[in-house]
């Protein structure tokens, strides 16, 4: 799509709350949110060709160091949601370290080791995190005095950062880092031998798929006022994948499209059909059989294949 | 010394278990590496067939048998239906099978409903042991044994048969398989009904312990992935080797910290893997 | 004079909202929330203070961030006017700053202590009970007529298994019994062997503060290992509720358990409603049915005085805060938190027409989610917790 | 008369839409060597394995022994004898060499001479010295050599090699020329795709010339040997 | 003067086996060095443990004067080396264009920024192209690798590493997989590399890389055993009895 495909779809997106219900503005910011954190993953698992199955630390310590700094330390948002990005981007450097030692599955199970240590330490350090009961309590930030308890001002401020942030990582794959990156999970000897610094493109890579997913846990802990250590689970972490690869993993849309799939089956599906569980394995199946490579990549082969037969 | 004596076979029989579970899973995923995520869920599946058969009076043999039958048949449905077309993408398998098992898992819950379903084992077990002064489940004991049969027949079929080398060099270059002379979609195919089947009959007997129960299979499934990509993926022997390491591991861990209940299990893992990125005893072949 | 605003008219169905879990590993006790609810709407002619019920049920899966959009959708889509639910802790503080904000009535099942204690939200309801209201009155009993002197709980690792146990060691403590040793194995915990191993064989009894599959996961368990007749188990609120009796066999007889409920009440409310429970699925009500069957009695009789007008907030809420109903379970109240005042039951598990059910063997009155304690000063202390009260005669 | 092992009939093959090789017809005789020569890019690779049924031909039919196997399995052409030697040896990587041959082995009742281990690493003694390593760290000639090796423990009647001399030194491409003899003397028939024109001409009993997807130039090897030039046309040798 | 390559020692064993036992060698710039030697015999690993692909058991490495004998691969490319492999290494979904793109790219540092568009900068595309047509590609640059043929492939390799313009370039077999046509082009293009590139390559062609060497050397199981020019190593009877074999 082209640059005024995408301005039109934001004003589209912008436009919304004028013409739906509250609930309806509230599941538009859950889905901005989940587009987020599955671009960030998808950094890792589309591009730098590591499945990463422990992705929901970076949201959800995300969401609790911002919960803990404002419930324990009655800090302020301003203050808050930097020192908060900055922790969890440094817990992704050192989690990335570690990781990286291995990739492939190897990698995939430390990324899911490390993750469950988080999601031990969620329950088990009750002192901090209060445990099984979670974290409750919270405020939205509200800048230049705008009130974010406000719907429909949160949804456009979710939407604004979601924009902002897909137009970074769209740079980034687009950029020579990006075509390094992708040469990294393409044939990592031949990097290295070029000259390539394969650990490091690799890290860095990591390293804002931690940040970007800890944007979108500020979002989530803003939304829902509320953390409790199942954000960090392994369910959560699996969730995101899967909506990652369901979307079309290495491509940009994908990953929006699978995580906007994801929100509505799970959140506004399972209003109608009891056995939406069903509904959502099916869905998988079905779109793991029409289009193996996931959403974007199967609608984009077909668009071509009817354009070809057109002409 | 009785808590060391009861805590080593606790351990023996929770190995035991992991082995019975794992061993399809290191069949299915670490030799054949097809990403098959319904393995939970086929155990969660032998746990309710036997579970039911138990309860309606078949005895517990039968039961093993026919979920063993089950879960053959499902898994050689799962393989030949969908997994057939993904060969090679493991990321569309991963979307696949844990899609399946969602359906199944809540299928079970259909059937079976929410609440735990125990599975009684066979009357000549139900009696504890007596172990010098104090007892001990027999039906563990048999438990222990039951996983060294299965392990060692199936290291003989993998290791002594060239079953293995031929899964692995269907692996490695499916095509070139076949080109010298490798019937790789019988073998394929079967050996996923074998690897499904071990996972039924460990829900089978595993059942006992653990009852069959909705959230069986997201359980089970972790615990088989630690297993196998601690063992090394790939490697059989290590995969038994792995199964008792932790069953150790958690046992101990589990009663002398209890404050790292949570992570017994990924703290040694973080540490193998990052100084054995291919496991205990992967990396020959990995 | 009657509004034109949506829903503000005694004539139109009360929209009541059901927020439960019916997948997912709570499935069961959720299932039950909603079948509970049902029967009580089969025998009062689908009617709740006069006025006809549209019930909506919404399926959280258990999932605590799914409780919040779950909610939303019953509030801003359906329009819920009343709710009831949700079953777990987490998933009631999930939801809780929110109903706060909507200012809409809600009856829990979820037990946190804290909700009717330190942080009140005068919405909230509680017709169940609170973690240890239950475990108090055990507790007492066990030194009182049980003559245990020393003890060992175990309990799920959870913040329920966690209140649970340290009301009952309050008690149990200051009553004269020891606490020797405590327990908690995890959630996830594949098999309790290894926990099993550990007890402390010197101690008279084993207090069971599991709740779902793992109590009788326990007890089977227990039983392999021999240990059955060494030491005596007793059981917390949901270790041994009905919906998990109907698969246990002889290993459960004689377990003494405590409860706000039985399905062998004999009031010819429950009998009313064990009998169309029964009949429908075949299977004896527990806790969770009970629980929005109680609720259920609750609001009916709160509507009756303001004649149905849910709209007007204010005098709901004070109508439910002055309830005195005869329920299920016995009579009903409420304290000035919002949480239920009513009697407490020792039971025993027996064998009776061929299944199991729990016996109601002692009865406490009127039991308050302080016990016998002070309000203020329960209060002043902390909320309950793994490690609060602290246990003094761990290893003793 | 002489029977025809192989026999390709107005082969088609595509690659989606691309067309790699069109209207090939050839036949080998039991016994003989068939060079197939050309350019890189020429459609010899795309050829054998079709002939192996590794890709599937669009038109056209491929007889083995008189059997029609255009759209038999590759596992069933190669039971049926007939074995390929592929380009870039496509060895099984994380196998031990042992295993490779293992896993290949087809023994053919009442064949005298047949191929087995021993005649394998009698034939390439490096292998034999390697026999447990893993395949995939053998050097580039030691997988070739495997490559062939494995190729010959199927015992096959119709051998299709593919480029057989790449990466090895001069002294074993000599002794796979002797070995190709010899198979030629055992009534194997053989498909030579070779780069290395001195080999090829050497022992082949007939040439085919394949230029972007067609034949342009077929005889007997006695024929090119004679016109220089025909070689130099097409093939871009001296 | 510094060498270009100087190897002092080398020694690698797998497993006990040892795969080069004490190999030194020394390259002037721009010289042209054959290594040859039978399968086996250590060549491909010796380029191994040049490139950083594999560290040496001991021994030095010394590249222009520096030592990287503890330097790992990506930095031993910035000391001016690249080399092809014997087994096909390359991007296979990426058009061969890209994968030269790639080339180009490494030793830019163009290659860290995360913001331009890479799609926006055809003179890197065009150099590319520009390179595979001198491998004699250009027509196919816009193909993906995994469509060329092999032979085609091959000299692929060789352009990747011609894109980094080494001063110290290391053939695997350049020449193996191609028609004889390409052997002439790609003789002709090593031989019209810059004077000052030193290049040393594993061949088993001989009738074409005898023609380019200044001297040659003889590996077998892992040693050097013959070390001269074109006409002492062809002449020696060692390299007849185990390598050349008339
Ligand atoms: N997988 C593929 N997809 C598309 N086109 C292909 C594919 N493989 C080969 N081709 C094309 O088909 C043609 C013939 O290729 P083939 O591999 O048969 O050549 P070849 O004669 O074996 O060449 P070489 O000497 O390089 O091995 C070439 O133009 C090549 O680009
Ligand atoms: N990782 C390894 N483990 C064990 N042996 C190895 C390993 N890598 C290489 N070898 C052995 O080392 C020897 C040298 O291999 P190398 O690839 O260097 O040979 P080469 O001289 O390049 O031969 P060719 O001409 O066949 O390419 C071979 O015998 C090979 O089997
Ligand atoms: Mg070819
Ligand atoms: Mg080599």
């Amino acid at each position: 799509m082209n640059r005024i495909g995408h301005v039109a779809l934001l004003v589209v997106l912008a436009l919304l709350p004028l013409f739906s219900g509250e609930y309806y503005v509230n599941l538009g910011s859950q889905m901005l949110i989940a587009v987020i954190f599955a671009s960030s993953l998808n950094l890792l698992v589309g591009y730098a060709g590591l499945t990463s199955l422990g992705h929901a630390v970076y949201l959800g310590l995300s969401a609790y160091i911002a919960a803990c700094l404002a419930l324990r330390f009655g800090m302020g948002h301003a203050l808050a949601a930097p020192i908060t990005l900055l922790a969890t981007t440094l817990v992704g450097g050192v989690f990335g370290w570690i990781a990286l030692r291995a990739s492939g599955l190897s990698f995939l199970m430390l990324t899911l080791a490390l993750s469950q240590v988080v999601w031990g330490l969620g329950y088990r350090w009750t002192s901090v995190t209060n445990g099984d009961n979670g974290l409750s309590g919270l405020t939205r930030p509200s800048p230049f005095g705008i009130d974010m308890e406000n719907s429909n001002a949160y949804y456009w401020f979710v939407l604004l950062i979601t924009a902002v942030v897909l137009w970074i990582v769209a740079r980034l794959v687009r950029s020579p880092f990006g075509a390094s990156l992708r040469g990294t999970r393409d044939q990592e000897r031949r990097m290295s031998s070029l000259g390539y610094n394969v650990w490091g493109i690799r890290w860095c890579a990591f390293v804002t798929a931690s940040f970007l997913g800890a944007v979108a846990g500020l979002l989530y802990v803003y939304f829902h006022k509320y953390v409790h250590p199942s954000v960090l689970s392994v369910t959560a972490s699996a969730e995101v994948l899967l909506s990652v690869i369901a979307g079309g993993a290495g491509t940009l849309a994908g990953p929006a499209v699978g995580a906007v799939l994801v929100v509505l089956l799970k959140n506004y599906a399972s209003g109608y059909i009891e056995r939406w569980n069903m509904l959502l394995g099916g869905v998988f199946v079905f779109i793991v059989l029409v289009m193996p490579n996931g959403i974007a990549p199967g609608v984009q082969s077909l668009w071509r294949r009817l354009a070809e037969k057109k002409q | 010394m009785q808590f060391w004596i009861t805590q080593t076979l606790n351990s023996l029989a929770l190995g035991g278990l992991l082995l019975l579970l794992s061993s399809g899973f290191a069949l299915i995923f670490g030799l054949m590496r097809i990403a098959n995520l319904t393995h939970g869920a086929l155990f969660m599946t032998g746990a309710y067939v036997a579970a039911s058969m138990v309860r309606a009076g078949w005895g517990f043999a039968l039961a093993v048998t026919l979920a063993a039958i089950t879960t053959a048949v499902v898994g050689g449905l799962i393989e030949r239906l969908v997994l057939r077309r993904l060969s090679g993408n493991a990321q569309a398998q991963v979307l696949a099978t844990l899609g399946l098992s969602f359906i199944a898992a809540d299928a079970c819950l259909v059937i079976w409903g929410g609440d735990p379903i125990p599975v009684t084992p066979p009357a000549f077990l139900l009696a504890p042991a007596r172990l010098l002064d104090f007892s001990f489940p027999s039906y563990r004991l048999a438990v222990i044994l039951a996983a060294v049969v299965v392990g060692a027949l199936l290291y003989w079929l993998i290791e002594r048969t060239r079953v293995g080398a031929r899964i692995r060099a269907g692996v490695d270059d499916m095509q070139m398989a076949r080109a010298v002379g490798i019937r790789a979609s019988v073998l394929f195919t079967s050996v996923f009904c074998l690897g499904a089947m071990l996972a039924g009959v460990g829900g089978a007997i595993g059942g006992p312990m653990l009852s069959a129960y909705p959230g069986l299979d997201g359980d089970m499934l972790s615990l088989a992935l630690i297993v196998v990509i601690l063992g090394g993926v790939g490697s059989l022997l290590g995969t038994l080797v792995a199964s008792f390491i932790i069953g150790f591991i958690y046992t101990f861990g589990t009663a002398l910290v209890p404050d790292l209940a949570y992570v017994i299990l990924f703290l040694p893992m973080i540490i193998v893997l990052a100084f054995r990125p291919s496991g205990l005893f992967g990396g020959a072949r990995a | 004079a009657p509004s034109l605003t949506w829903g503000q008219s005694v004539d139109e169905p009360l929209r009541v909202g059901l927020l439960t879990a019916k997948t997912g590993p709570l499935a069961s006790g959720g299932l039950d929330m909603e079948r509970g609810l049902l029967s009580y709407l089969a025998e009062h002619d689908q009617r709740i203070g006069g006025r006809r019920i549209q019930l909506i049920v919404s399926d959280t899966g258990g999932v605590p961030s799914n409780a919040r959009t779950k909610m939303q959708e019953l509030v801003e889509r359906e329009k819920a006017q009343v709710l009831m639910g949700p079953l777990a802790a987490f998933e009631a503080l999930a939801v809780d700053d929110y109903v706060r904000g909507k200012q809409i009535p809600i009856f829990p099942v979820a037990a946190a202590e804290d909700m009717t204690q330190r942080k009140v939200n005068q919405w909230l309801f509680r017709a169940s009970s609170t973690s240890a209201q239950c475990a108090h009155p055990l507790a007492d009993y066990c030194v009182k007529k049980l003559k245990y002197k020393r003890m060992i709980l175990i309990a799920d690792d959870i913040a329920y298994g966690h209140e649970m146990t340290a009301g009952f060691q309050r008690v149990f403590d200051q009553a004269g019994g020891k606490v020797v040793q405590k327990l908690f194995p995890p959630l996830t915990a594949p098999d309790y062997g290894t926990f099993l191993a550990q007890l402390n064989p010197e101690a008279d009894a084993i207090f069971l503060g599991f709740a779902g599959s793992n109590g009788f996961r326990f007890i089977r368990q227990f039983n392999e290992y021999g240990l059955r007749g060494k030491q005596a188990l007793v059981g917390g609120m949901t270790a041994l509720d009905e919906a998990v009796l109907r698969n246990m066999g002889d290993e459960a007889l004689g377990i003494v358990t405590v409860n706000w409920y039985s399905a062998e009440l004999s009031n010819p409310i429950n009998s009313r409603f064990v009998g169309a429970f029964r009949k429908a699925y075949s299977y004896d009500p527990g806790f969770y049915a009970a629980c929005t069957h109680v609720s259920a009695s609750v609001l009916d009789a709160a509507l009756a005085p303001i004649k149905g007008k849910v709209f007007d907030k204010e005098a709901l809420r004070k109508a439910l805060r002055k309830t005195e109903v005869l329920t299920a379970r016995g009579p009903v109240k409420f304290d000035e938190y919002g949480n239920v005042v009513g009697s407490v039951y020792i039971r025993r598990v027996e064998r009776k027409e061929g299944r199991l059910v729990n016996s109601i063997i002692d009865t406490y009155p009127d039991v308050s989610q302080f016990w016998t304690y002070d309000p203020k000063k329960f209060l002043s202390e902390p909320v309950y917790s793994r490690d609060w009260p602290p246990a003094k005669n761990l290893g003793a | 008369m002489a029977t025809e092992a192989l026999s390709v009939n107005n082969l088609e093959i595509c690659y989606g839409q691309s067309r790699a090789v069109n209207q090939l017809s050839l036949t080998l005789e039991e016994g003989c060597v068939l060079a197939l020569l050309g350019r890189n890019g020429a459609g010899k690779s795309t050829s054998l394995n079709t002939f192996a049924g590794l890709l599937q031909s669009r038109r056209g039919t491929i007889k083995v022994f008189g059997r029609q196997v255009e759209r038999l399995s590759p596992e069933a052409i190669a039971r049926g004898g007939v074995r390929l030697v592929p380009q870039g040896r496509r060895i099984f990587p994380s196998l031990t060499v042992l295993e490779n041959l293992q896993v290949a082995e087809q023994q053919v009742a009442g064949r005298s001479n047949s191929w087995n281990l021993g005649r394998v690493y009698a034939t390439f003694g490096r292998l034999k010295e390697r026999m447990r390593q893993r395949a995939g760290t053998l050097s580039g000639g030691e997988q070739q050599m495997l490559a062939i090796g494995r190729a010959l423990m199927g015992n096959p009647r119709i051998l299709l090699m593919d480029e057989p001399s790449e990466g090895l030194a001069p002294m074993i491409v000599a002794e796979v020329a002797q070995a190709i003899k010899t198979l030629k003397a055992d009534r194997l028939s053989i498909v030579l795709v070779e780069q290395n024109f001195n080999l090829a001409l050497d022992v082949a009993d007939q040439v085919v010339v394949l230029n972007t997807g067609s034949v342009v130039c077929a005889g007997s090897a006695a024929s090119v040997r004679a016109q220089p030039d025909l070689a130099t046309r097409h093939l871009g040798v001296f | 003067m510094t060498t270009a390559l100087e190897v002092r020692g080398l020694r690698k064993s797998f497993g006990g086996i040892a795969v080069t036992q004490d190999i030194s060698l020394t390259m002037q710039p721009g010289e042209r060095r054959l290594i040859i030697g039978p399968n086996g015999a250590g060549k491909t690993t010796l380029f191994g443990l040049i490139g950083g692909e594999i560290r040496a058991d001991g021994g030095t490495i010394t590249v222009f004067g520096q030592d990287v004998t503890k330097l790992p691969m990506r930095s031993r490319a910035r000391y001016g080396m690249s080399r092809t492999y014997q087994i096909i290494t390359l991007f296979p979904k990426d058009t061969l264009a890209h994968n030269v793109v790639l080339g180009l790219l490494a030793l830019m540092p163009l290659r860290n920024n995360t913001m331009v568009d890479l799609a926006r900068r055809p003179n890197l595309h065009d150099r590319a192209v520009q390179l595979l047509a001198t491998v004699g590609l250009g027509d196919r640059a816009l193909h993906r690798v995994c469509d060329v043929s092999y032979g085609e492939q091959r000299r692929v390799e060789l352009a990747l590493a011609l894109a980094q313009q080494p001063r110290l370039l290391l053939l695997d077999e350049p020449l193996a997989g191609l028609s004889q046509d390409e052997r002439q082009l790609v003789k002709k293009l090593i031989e019209d590399m810059p004077r000052e590139t030193a290049i040393l390559m594993i061949e088993h062609d001989m009738d074409i890389a005898l023609e380019f060497a200044d001297k040659i050397t003889v590996l077998h199981y892992g040693r050097v055993i013959v070390e001269g020019d074109r006409r002492t190593v062809v002449e020696d009877p060692k390299t007849r009895e185990i390598y050349l074999g008339h």
